[in-house]
């Protein structure tokens, strides 16, 4: 990622201006939480400020109040000077604030284009919707940003990455005076990501404050002015991005320093655990690879290369046309989950929400769904054995929660990735499957998650890693896989990868 | 992407436009309806006469009107089964208004008073207390039903006004062929189509039901939506109950028994989802002549009661199946 | 086609009902005899569906339509429509305004004869005769019934009074239910109404479900539907009366009356066929029953003599 | 344990045992029994208790079942349909064989049977279950028709039969010890079992089931087969009662089965529910139903205060659990 020109460029004069956006000590409760405790800070027009934390820090809260979703229990508010009331999205939306979610929000039924024009359908006399020119804005805007995306595909036929593309589009409809960005680049390539940061210095230029958050430290330093950091709800500090290094960042953020991010022990490489031959189905073309006990084996893509496809198919999940997988020499049959969990190998799926959490249910039932033979006794379920073995897992990765018994909506998405994780060390397998097991999480969880990737292949799992992050990948894979297009493209050792070959590789 | 770019090629309008109004699927049912057709016509000689098939259309058009309203609480993500119940009251106010009154007008503007009322309860439950509609709806259902054996003492309150107006709304001919009743509710079919197709109201209670959550994000009233789309709802199954208590020349108080199951059995035939923001009006109509044709076509061959049942049950779920197997595959 | 040949269709109430299920046999074999056709079509107590069912035979150009109103009001118009299309109506079981004709039997008089059986098995000297209709209002018919009932008892045993009034709902699932709970509240009963058999075996079933005495109670039903009350009566049990209305000969009449209709022969407004009240002793002349089907005897029914008026119609209600 | 979460906050008595899940239920419920038995001297007799629960039980055995079919996300509009014809095939059966255990096992396995083509429909064909039982409702509806055109006697006069619904054991209605170890049998192994765990899982996310490594297509078969099994051994009780199968039977069964299970706060998005709640709820209507005859109030309200109720109850679980569940 080269640093872009306009970067700098737009970056000087807004110093002098009044800030666009100011809030002052703001705080907010949940039952059990103090999410957002006496927070205060502005933004000034084509100001770029990062807001940074841990998980659970509240910076998704402090949106949100921004965004008319949740009201505060006190602190101000002020757009332009004037003190704001927001009682619902509405009104933040006519006072110029757009946030593009974390989760993203759009309605999967509907076109890319009439997602960008939700607010008004460019709906002129009598309300009646301008089809025609929904389309032509939109393509507009898409060629003004460089973005490949067809105006007319229905949103829920997008990967998620093309979907964050749509949101941001939609901000740049909107023509927002503040847009408020929350992990938009959690799922893009680094391809997407320079586009976008063109994309935000042009938003910049205009004059358009922007709120940016990130467990990215790289953006961070190529892309913010500013940096605020909270902590447990709690203000931390506000500096200059130049007046920051990463360590310092870290500690702020952490309240500690963290040394090494990606740890690498030694380890003794064993038998092959997962061996797959000439795997195609729907989207996937002959793959064939193997990972060994002991090895993390890091697979790299486009967005829409695959990799998700593989995953779900050597766990059983989706459907094969043809190939052979294998789990410690016995064939994966009948393909099925159940087949591959007996045969000790799990998948953590890159969609927490719709294919990972039960939301109503309590940590506890989330963590021990996997494990649930283990607390069996006769058929019958043993609840403190159940309750001692989830209380252990909460100690051992510092989920933050208030009780074991509350709803798992309710945790940070950091936190809830990790009980997603727990769910399958608690099992106990030969190999797992990682789909970008630390999206959306913060520094302190992910150096902490890197750790136990390593531990568990130092015991012996065959770790399969599959992530977006080129960092990452490098710095904890024992070997290498390149899919493009559901093909498999390019292998690499830990020793002969580099960047470039391995992004020459996936637009392979 | 394709599609996008170069929009403006004539040879793509036709294909177009077609798509506008209608997708694939929607061109499926129309097919499957011509084949019903086509089957029943090679059957009874009088199946594929003029007067047959409008004769249908006359029938057709109260479970279509109740069809329509139910796919409008289906797309916007409710769900409402009071209608069956709402037929048969709305055609008291009607009834005894026109009897006392001598009006018809002020018949049906007691019927949509009552009408609304329903449909507030429903809303307003549903949408500001948020509680399930379908929980809501099935209370109301039985409420309903139980007061208008109680106002009625459980007697078919004959029209004693003999207004010829009123016996033409639902009995009369336009041009001595096509039910007036059809035209009635093909006339608001239509305008419903257009509402969700073309309006912004429209659009949103697309998004309402393909994701609350999203809509309330930028910055719909979500909550006056649904509540809308249950008024919509009543409305149109109080034109309906108006058109029945015309060919019915009464209020029956047993009327509409079972026709929240039709109506939403052929809704989801026609392709709209119950999970919401999915299908359209004009899906939803179709399902609604499929069923309707079929049931005419087994009559016409004089099949019994009993089998025209059976393969009703047979067809929808084959229809239902085959589309889920359809997007199986995409 | 002079009365020969002709295309009769029956739009039934509720065909799966049995009492229906015997009009349309007698419908069938009276039709076969003249050489006529009936095809039946079911609203299935749909009126609406009703109403279709008869554009459809219409459609097909049927010579004549006979039809049991799902209800008496709600076929109005599309009486006015036949008409005014020419073609030819009997109703069946229910007049309506604007009819040609009506074929039915009396239904107070049924119940009515039906309580003077019952008050001469009990005795005229019989004190503090307690009875539990177990009723339909959904339908003026069955109202009528019950109140012939009721009026039929006190004639011979003035002291006679209902202690419960309910609704069975017409079907035996139903009435069993409602007459459980309303034995739990008093179950000092001598005798069980129902307005039709179904009706009367739900009550009894839960009469003894409740774990009652069988002894002194009597149960009367109505209707001679199907199989159901023969069963039962031929237990010497407590069900020792049926209000017969011979089904058969209903649909044996109606098929008459369609055709001298369609031949424009002069119809009376009502065409009554005949009821009577029946013991287990008197039954086996009108009906052979041999466990799984029972058969009409034809001389016996017909023998009988149905009333030139009705005691009181659904207009007296 | 009623759902996924295993709340349980501290606070006065009173208000725990109103706010907790059964909270409601047991207030109305006892409202309605201090009210009905001042107002109606005949309520709390043993005959009265015997005949409402002898009421309850045909729906309480159903419900049972339904009641895991809602937490798994699904549900079956065909049992009504399902037990008018399973008691023609009870009867059926008998008069055939002469044999009541085979009538019974014969209901007991067409219930199922129709269980079974409803999972079939709902697991393989993919149709939605609401629309899937819709259609087997029509063709039950349909079908029973062209399997016996009549209510199905007793021909050969089986005294034993009717004595199946109207016999007692240990003083206990016979249907009442039935439906009694069926809820037993179903909130055990909801609350205290791995499959009943599963159930709840399925509905709450089928995805994260099946990574897990289970399959809940199988869990969701076999509610939908219980349920079914279930509707036929209701039908055996309803055959006896009525001592003959009966095609028109079960009108509106099925609403009222579901209205009480939703009424026992089983959610109709699935992953939430207990037995205890659908008791309670069962309980309730039909003593509202015994009540209003009690009373010789309007029969009519039978059908109105049942539909209040509903409502009503979803209402106080709804300002209970507070806006964030839909
Ligand atoms: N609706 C809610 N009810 C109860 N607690 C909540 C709710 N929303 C957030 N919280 C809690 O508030 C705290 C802040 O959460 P928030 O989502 O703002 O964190 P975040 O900084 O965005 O974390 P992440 O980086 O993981 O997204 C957390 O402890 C979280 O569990
Ligand atoms: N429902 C769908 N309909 C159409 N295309 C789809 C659908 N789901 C996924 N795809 C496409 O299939 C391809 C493979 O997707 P997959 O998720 O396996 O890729 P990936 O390498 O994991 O990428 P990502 O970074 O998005 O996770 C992509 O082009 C994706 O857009
Ligand atoms: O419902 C009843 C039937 O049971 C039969 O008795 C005939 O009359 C109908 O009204
Ligand atoms: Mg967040
Ligand atoms: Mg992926």
């Amino acid at each position: 990622m080269g640093k872009s020109d306009v970067a700098t460029a737009g970056a000087a004069d807004f110093h002098d201006l009044a800030p666009a956006l100011a809030v002052t000590g703001l705080s907010k409760s949940f039952p059990g939480v103090k999410a957002l405790d006496d927070v205060s800070l502005s933004v000034r027009p084509g100001e770029v400020l990062a807001l940074l934390g841990e998980n659970g820090a509240g910076k998704s809260t402090l949106i949100k109040v921004l965004a008319g979703i949740h009201k505060a229990d006190s602190g101000q508010i002020e757009i332009d000077g004037v003190p704001q009331d927001f009682t619902n999205p509405a009104d933040a939306l006519d006072a110029g604030i757009k946030v593009v979610f974390q989760e993203i929000a759009l309605i999967p039924e509907f076109s890319v284009a009439e997602n960008m024009f939700l607010e008004d359908h460019l709906a002129g006399k009598a309300n009646l919707v301008n089809w025609r020119e929904i389309h032509r804005r939109a393509q507009e805007i898409f060629d003004r940003a460089g973005f490949a995306l067809n105006t007319r595909a229905k949103v829920k036929d997008l990967s998620v990455s093309e979907q964050q593309l749509v949101e941001i589009s939609r901000a740049m409809a909107r023509d927002a005076r503040i847009v408020i960005m929350d992990e938009p680049t959690s799922s893009l390539t680094p391809a997407e990501v320079t586009h976008l940061f063109g994309v935000i210095n042009r938003l910049r230029k205009l004059g358009i404050a922007i709120v940016y958050v990130s467990h990215k430290l790289e953006e961070i330093f190529e892309i913010a002015d500013t940096c605020v950091v909270l902590r447990d709800g709690r203000w931390v500090s506000t500096k200059p991005t130049s007046e920051h290094t990463p360590a310092s960042l870290v500690k702020d953020m952490v309240g500690r320093e963290i040394t090494s991010l990606f740890p690498h022990s030694d380890r003794t490489v064993g038998r092959e655990i997962v061996q797959v031959e000439d795997l195609s189905s729907k989207r996937l073309d002959d793959i064939s690879f193997h990972v060994r006990a002991g090895e993390v084996v890091g697979f790299f893509g486009l967005m829409g290369a695959g990799r998700t496809e593989v995953a779900k198919a050597i766990v059983g999940f989706d459907p094969i046309t043809k190939g052979r997988i294998r789990i410690d020499g016995e064939d994966l049959k009948p393909h099925s989950t159940v087949r591959s969990k007996a045969l000790g190998i799990g998948l953590l799926s890159e969609d927490r929400k719709t294919e990972g959490l039960m939301l109503d249910g309590s940590v506890t039932r989330n963590m021990t769904l996997a494990a649930l033979d283990q607390f069996t006794r006769n058929g019958l379920m043993d609840h403190r054995a159940e309750t001692k073995q989830a209380e252990g897992f909460v100690d051992r990765f510092a989920i933050k929660l208030a009780r074991l018994g509350q709803p798992i909506r309710n945790l940070s998405g950091g936190n809830q990735q990790k009980v997603l994780l727990s769910r399958w060390l608690m099992f106990g397998l030969k190999a797992v499957v990682l789909d970008e097991p630390t999206r959306g999480i913060d520094v302190g969880a992910k150096a902490e998650i890197f750790a136990l990737i390593d531990e568990l292949a130092a015991q012996g799992l065959a770790v399969i890693l599959m992530t977006s992050e080129m960092p990452e990948l490098l710095g904890l894979s024992d070997r290498i896989y390149v899919l493009s297009e559901g093909r498999m493209t390019g292998e690499f050792t830990r020793e002969n990868a580099t960047q470039e070959e391995i992004l020459d590789a996936a637009i392979r | 992407m394709p599609l996008s770019a170069n929009p403006a090629l004539p040879q793509n309008m036709l294909s177009r436009t077609l798509r506008k109004v209608a997708g694939q699927s929607e061109i499926a049912l129309f097919v499957s309806l011509v084949l019903i057709v086509i089957v029943f016509s090679s059957l009874s000689e009088y199946f594929l006469t003029t007067r047959n098939l409008t004769n249908v259309l006359g029938q057709a058009s109260i479970i279509l009107l109740i069809a329509t309203g139910v796919a409008v609480a289906l797309i916007g993500g409710e769900v409402d089964i009071s209608v069956g119940s709402l037929v048969a009251a709305v055609a008291l106010p009607l009834v005894e208004i026109m009897n006392a009154t001598g009006s018809l007008s002020l018949g049906i503007l007691g019927a949509l008073v009552l009408g609304l009322m329903i449909g507030a309860i429903n809303g307003y439950l549903s949408a500001y207390l948020r509680i399930n509609s379908l929980i809501v709806t099935l209370g109301m259902l039985f409420l309903i039903r139980g007061g208008v054996y109680l106002w009625t003492n459980k007697r078919a309150q004959a029209d004693t006004a003999y207004l010829d107006s009123f016996f033409a709304i639902g009995n009369g001919k336009a041009f001595g062929i096509m039910p007036i009743p059809a035209i009635i509710a093909g006339v608001i079919v239509l305008m419903v189509m257009f509402i969700m197709h073309k309006t912004r109201f429209g659009r949103r209670i697309y998004a309402a039901g393909g994701s609350a959550e999203v809509a309330r994000m930028v910055g719909y009233d979500v909550r006056r939506i649904k509540f809308i789309c249950f008024l919509i709802s009543s409305t149109l199954a109080t034109i309906a109950g108006i058109l029945l208590a015309s060919r019915l020349g009464a209020a029956v108080h047993t009327s509409g028994q079972g026709y929240e199951f039709q109506a939403i059995a052929a809704v989801v035939l026609g392709g709209v989802s119950l999970a919401g923001g999915r299908g359209n009006i004009l899906g939803a109509a179709l399902g609604v002549l499929i069923l309707a044709y079929l049931s005419n076509g087994l009559g016409m061959i004089n099949a019994p009661t009993e089998w025209q049942l059976v393969i009703t049950g047979i067809v929808i779920v084959a229809a239902v199946s085959l589309d889920s197997y359809k997007k199986s595959k995409e | 086609q002079d009365g020969e040949g002709l295309r009769i269709g029956y739009i039934v109430n509720y065909a799966t009902h049995e009492w229906y299920q015997n009009v349309i046999l007698g419908m069938e074999q009276r039709a076969e005899q003249l050489g006529h056709t009936v095809e039946v079509i079911d609203a299935n107590l749909d009126m609406a569906r009703q109403v279709a069912a008869a554009e459809d035979f219409m459609a097909r150009e049927m010579d004549v339509i006979i039809m049991t109103p799902v209800n008496e009001e709600g076929v109005v118009p599309i009486l006015r429509r036949a008409r005014a299309d020419g073609v030819p109506i009997v109703l069946e079981g229910n007049p309506a305004p604007g009819m040609q004709t009506v074929v039915a039997i009396c239904d107070y008089d049924t119940g009515y004869l039906a309580g003077v059986a019952a008050g001469e098995a009990l005795g005229a000297d019989a004190e503090g005769i307690r009875v539990m209709n177990v009723g339909l209002p959904l339908l003026s018919a069955t109202i009528l019934r019950s109140r012939g009932f009721m009026d039929g008892l006190q004639t011979v045993i003035p002291s006679a009074e209902m202690v419960h009034d309910l609704d069975g709902g017409g079907n035996p699932d139903r009435s069993q239910e409602v007459s459980a709970a309303a034995l739990a509240a008093d179950s000092d009963i001598d005798v069980i109404y129902g307005i039709n058999d179904s009706s009367a075996l739900g009550a009894l079933q839960a009469w003894r479900a409740a774990g009652l005495p069988e002894d002194d109670l009597m149960v009367v039903g109505t209707g001679a539907e199907g199989l159901a009350f023969l069963n039962e009566m031929q237990t010497e049990g407590p069900y020792q009366l049926e209000a017969a209305m011979f089904p058969e000969k209903i649909g044996f009449t109606a098929i008459d009356t369609a055709v001298a209709l369609f031949n424009g022969e002069e119809v009376p407004e009502y065409v009554i066929s005949p009821t009577t009240a029946l013991t287990l002793g008197e039954v086996s002349s009108y009906y052979s029953y041999d466990g799984e089907s029972r058969e009409i005897q034809w001389d016996a029914v017909n023998a009988l003599e149905a009333p030139e008026q009705c005691m009181m119609y659904a207009s007296d209600l | 344990m009623r759902d996924l979460t295993d709340d349980d906050r501290s606070g006065a008595l009173l208000r725990r045992v109103f706010n907790s899940e059964y909270g409601f239920l047991v207030v109305v419920l006892t409202l309605l029994v201090v009210g009905l038995s001042l107002a109606a001297t005949n309520f709390l007799t043993p005959s009265n208790a015997v005949a409402i629960l002898h009421q309850s039980s045909l729906v309480l055995i159903v419900a049972v079942g339904m009641t895991f079919l809602l937490i798994t996300a699904e549900v079956d509009i065909s049992v009504g349909a399902n037990l008018a014809f399973a008691s023609c095939v009870v009867m059926d059966v008998i008069n055939q064989t002469n044999s009541v255990a085979l009538g019974a096992l014969a209901g007991i396995a067409f219930g199922a049977g129709v269980g079974l083509i409803n999972a079939f429909v709902t697991l393989v064909l993919k149709v939605n279950s609401l629309i899937g039982t819709i259609a087997m409702m029509m063709a039950l509806q349909g079908g029973v028709y062209l399997y016996t055109r009549e209510a199905v006697q007793n021909h050969h006069q089986i005294e034993i039969f009717p004595k199946i619904a109207t016999g007692f054991i240990l003083g206990i209605p016979v249907p009442v010890v039935f439906a009694a170890v069926v809820a037993l049998a179903g909130w055990f192994y909801l609350a205290r079992t791995r499959g009943g765990r599963l159930v709840f899982a399925s509905g709450a996310n089928e995805a994260a089931v099946r990574l897990s490594g289970y399959s809940p297509a199988r869990v969701k078969f076999g509610a939908f087969v219980m349920t079914g099994a279930l509707v036929g051994l209701a039908a055996v009780i309803l055959a006896s009662l009525l001592n003959a199968g009966q095609p028109t039977a079960g009108t509106g069964f099925e609403l009222t089965v579901i209205a009480a299970v939703l009424l026992g706060g089983t959610s109709l998005m699935g992953g939430r529910g207990t037995i205890l709640g659908t008791v309670l709820a069962v309980l309730i209507l039909k003593i509202i139903d015994n009540g209003i005859i009690m009373l010789r109030w309007n029969q009519d309200l039978q059908i109105i205060v049942p539909g209040l109720v509903l409502i009503l109850a979803l209402y106080m679980d709804q300002k209970k659990r507070g806006p964030a569940h839909g």
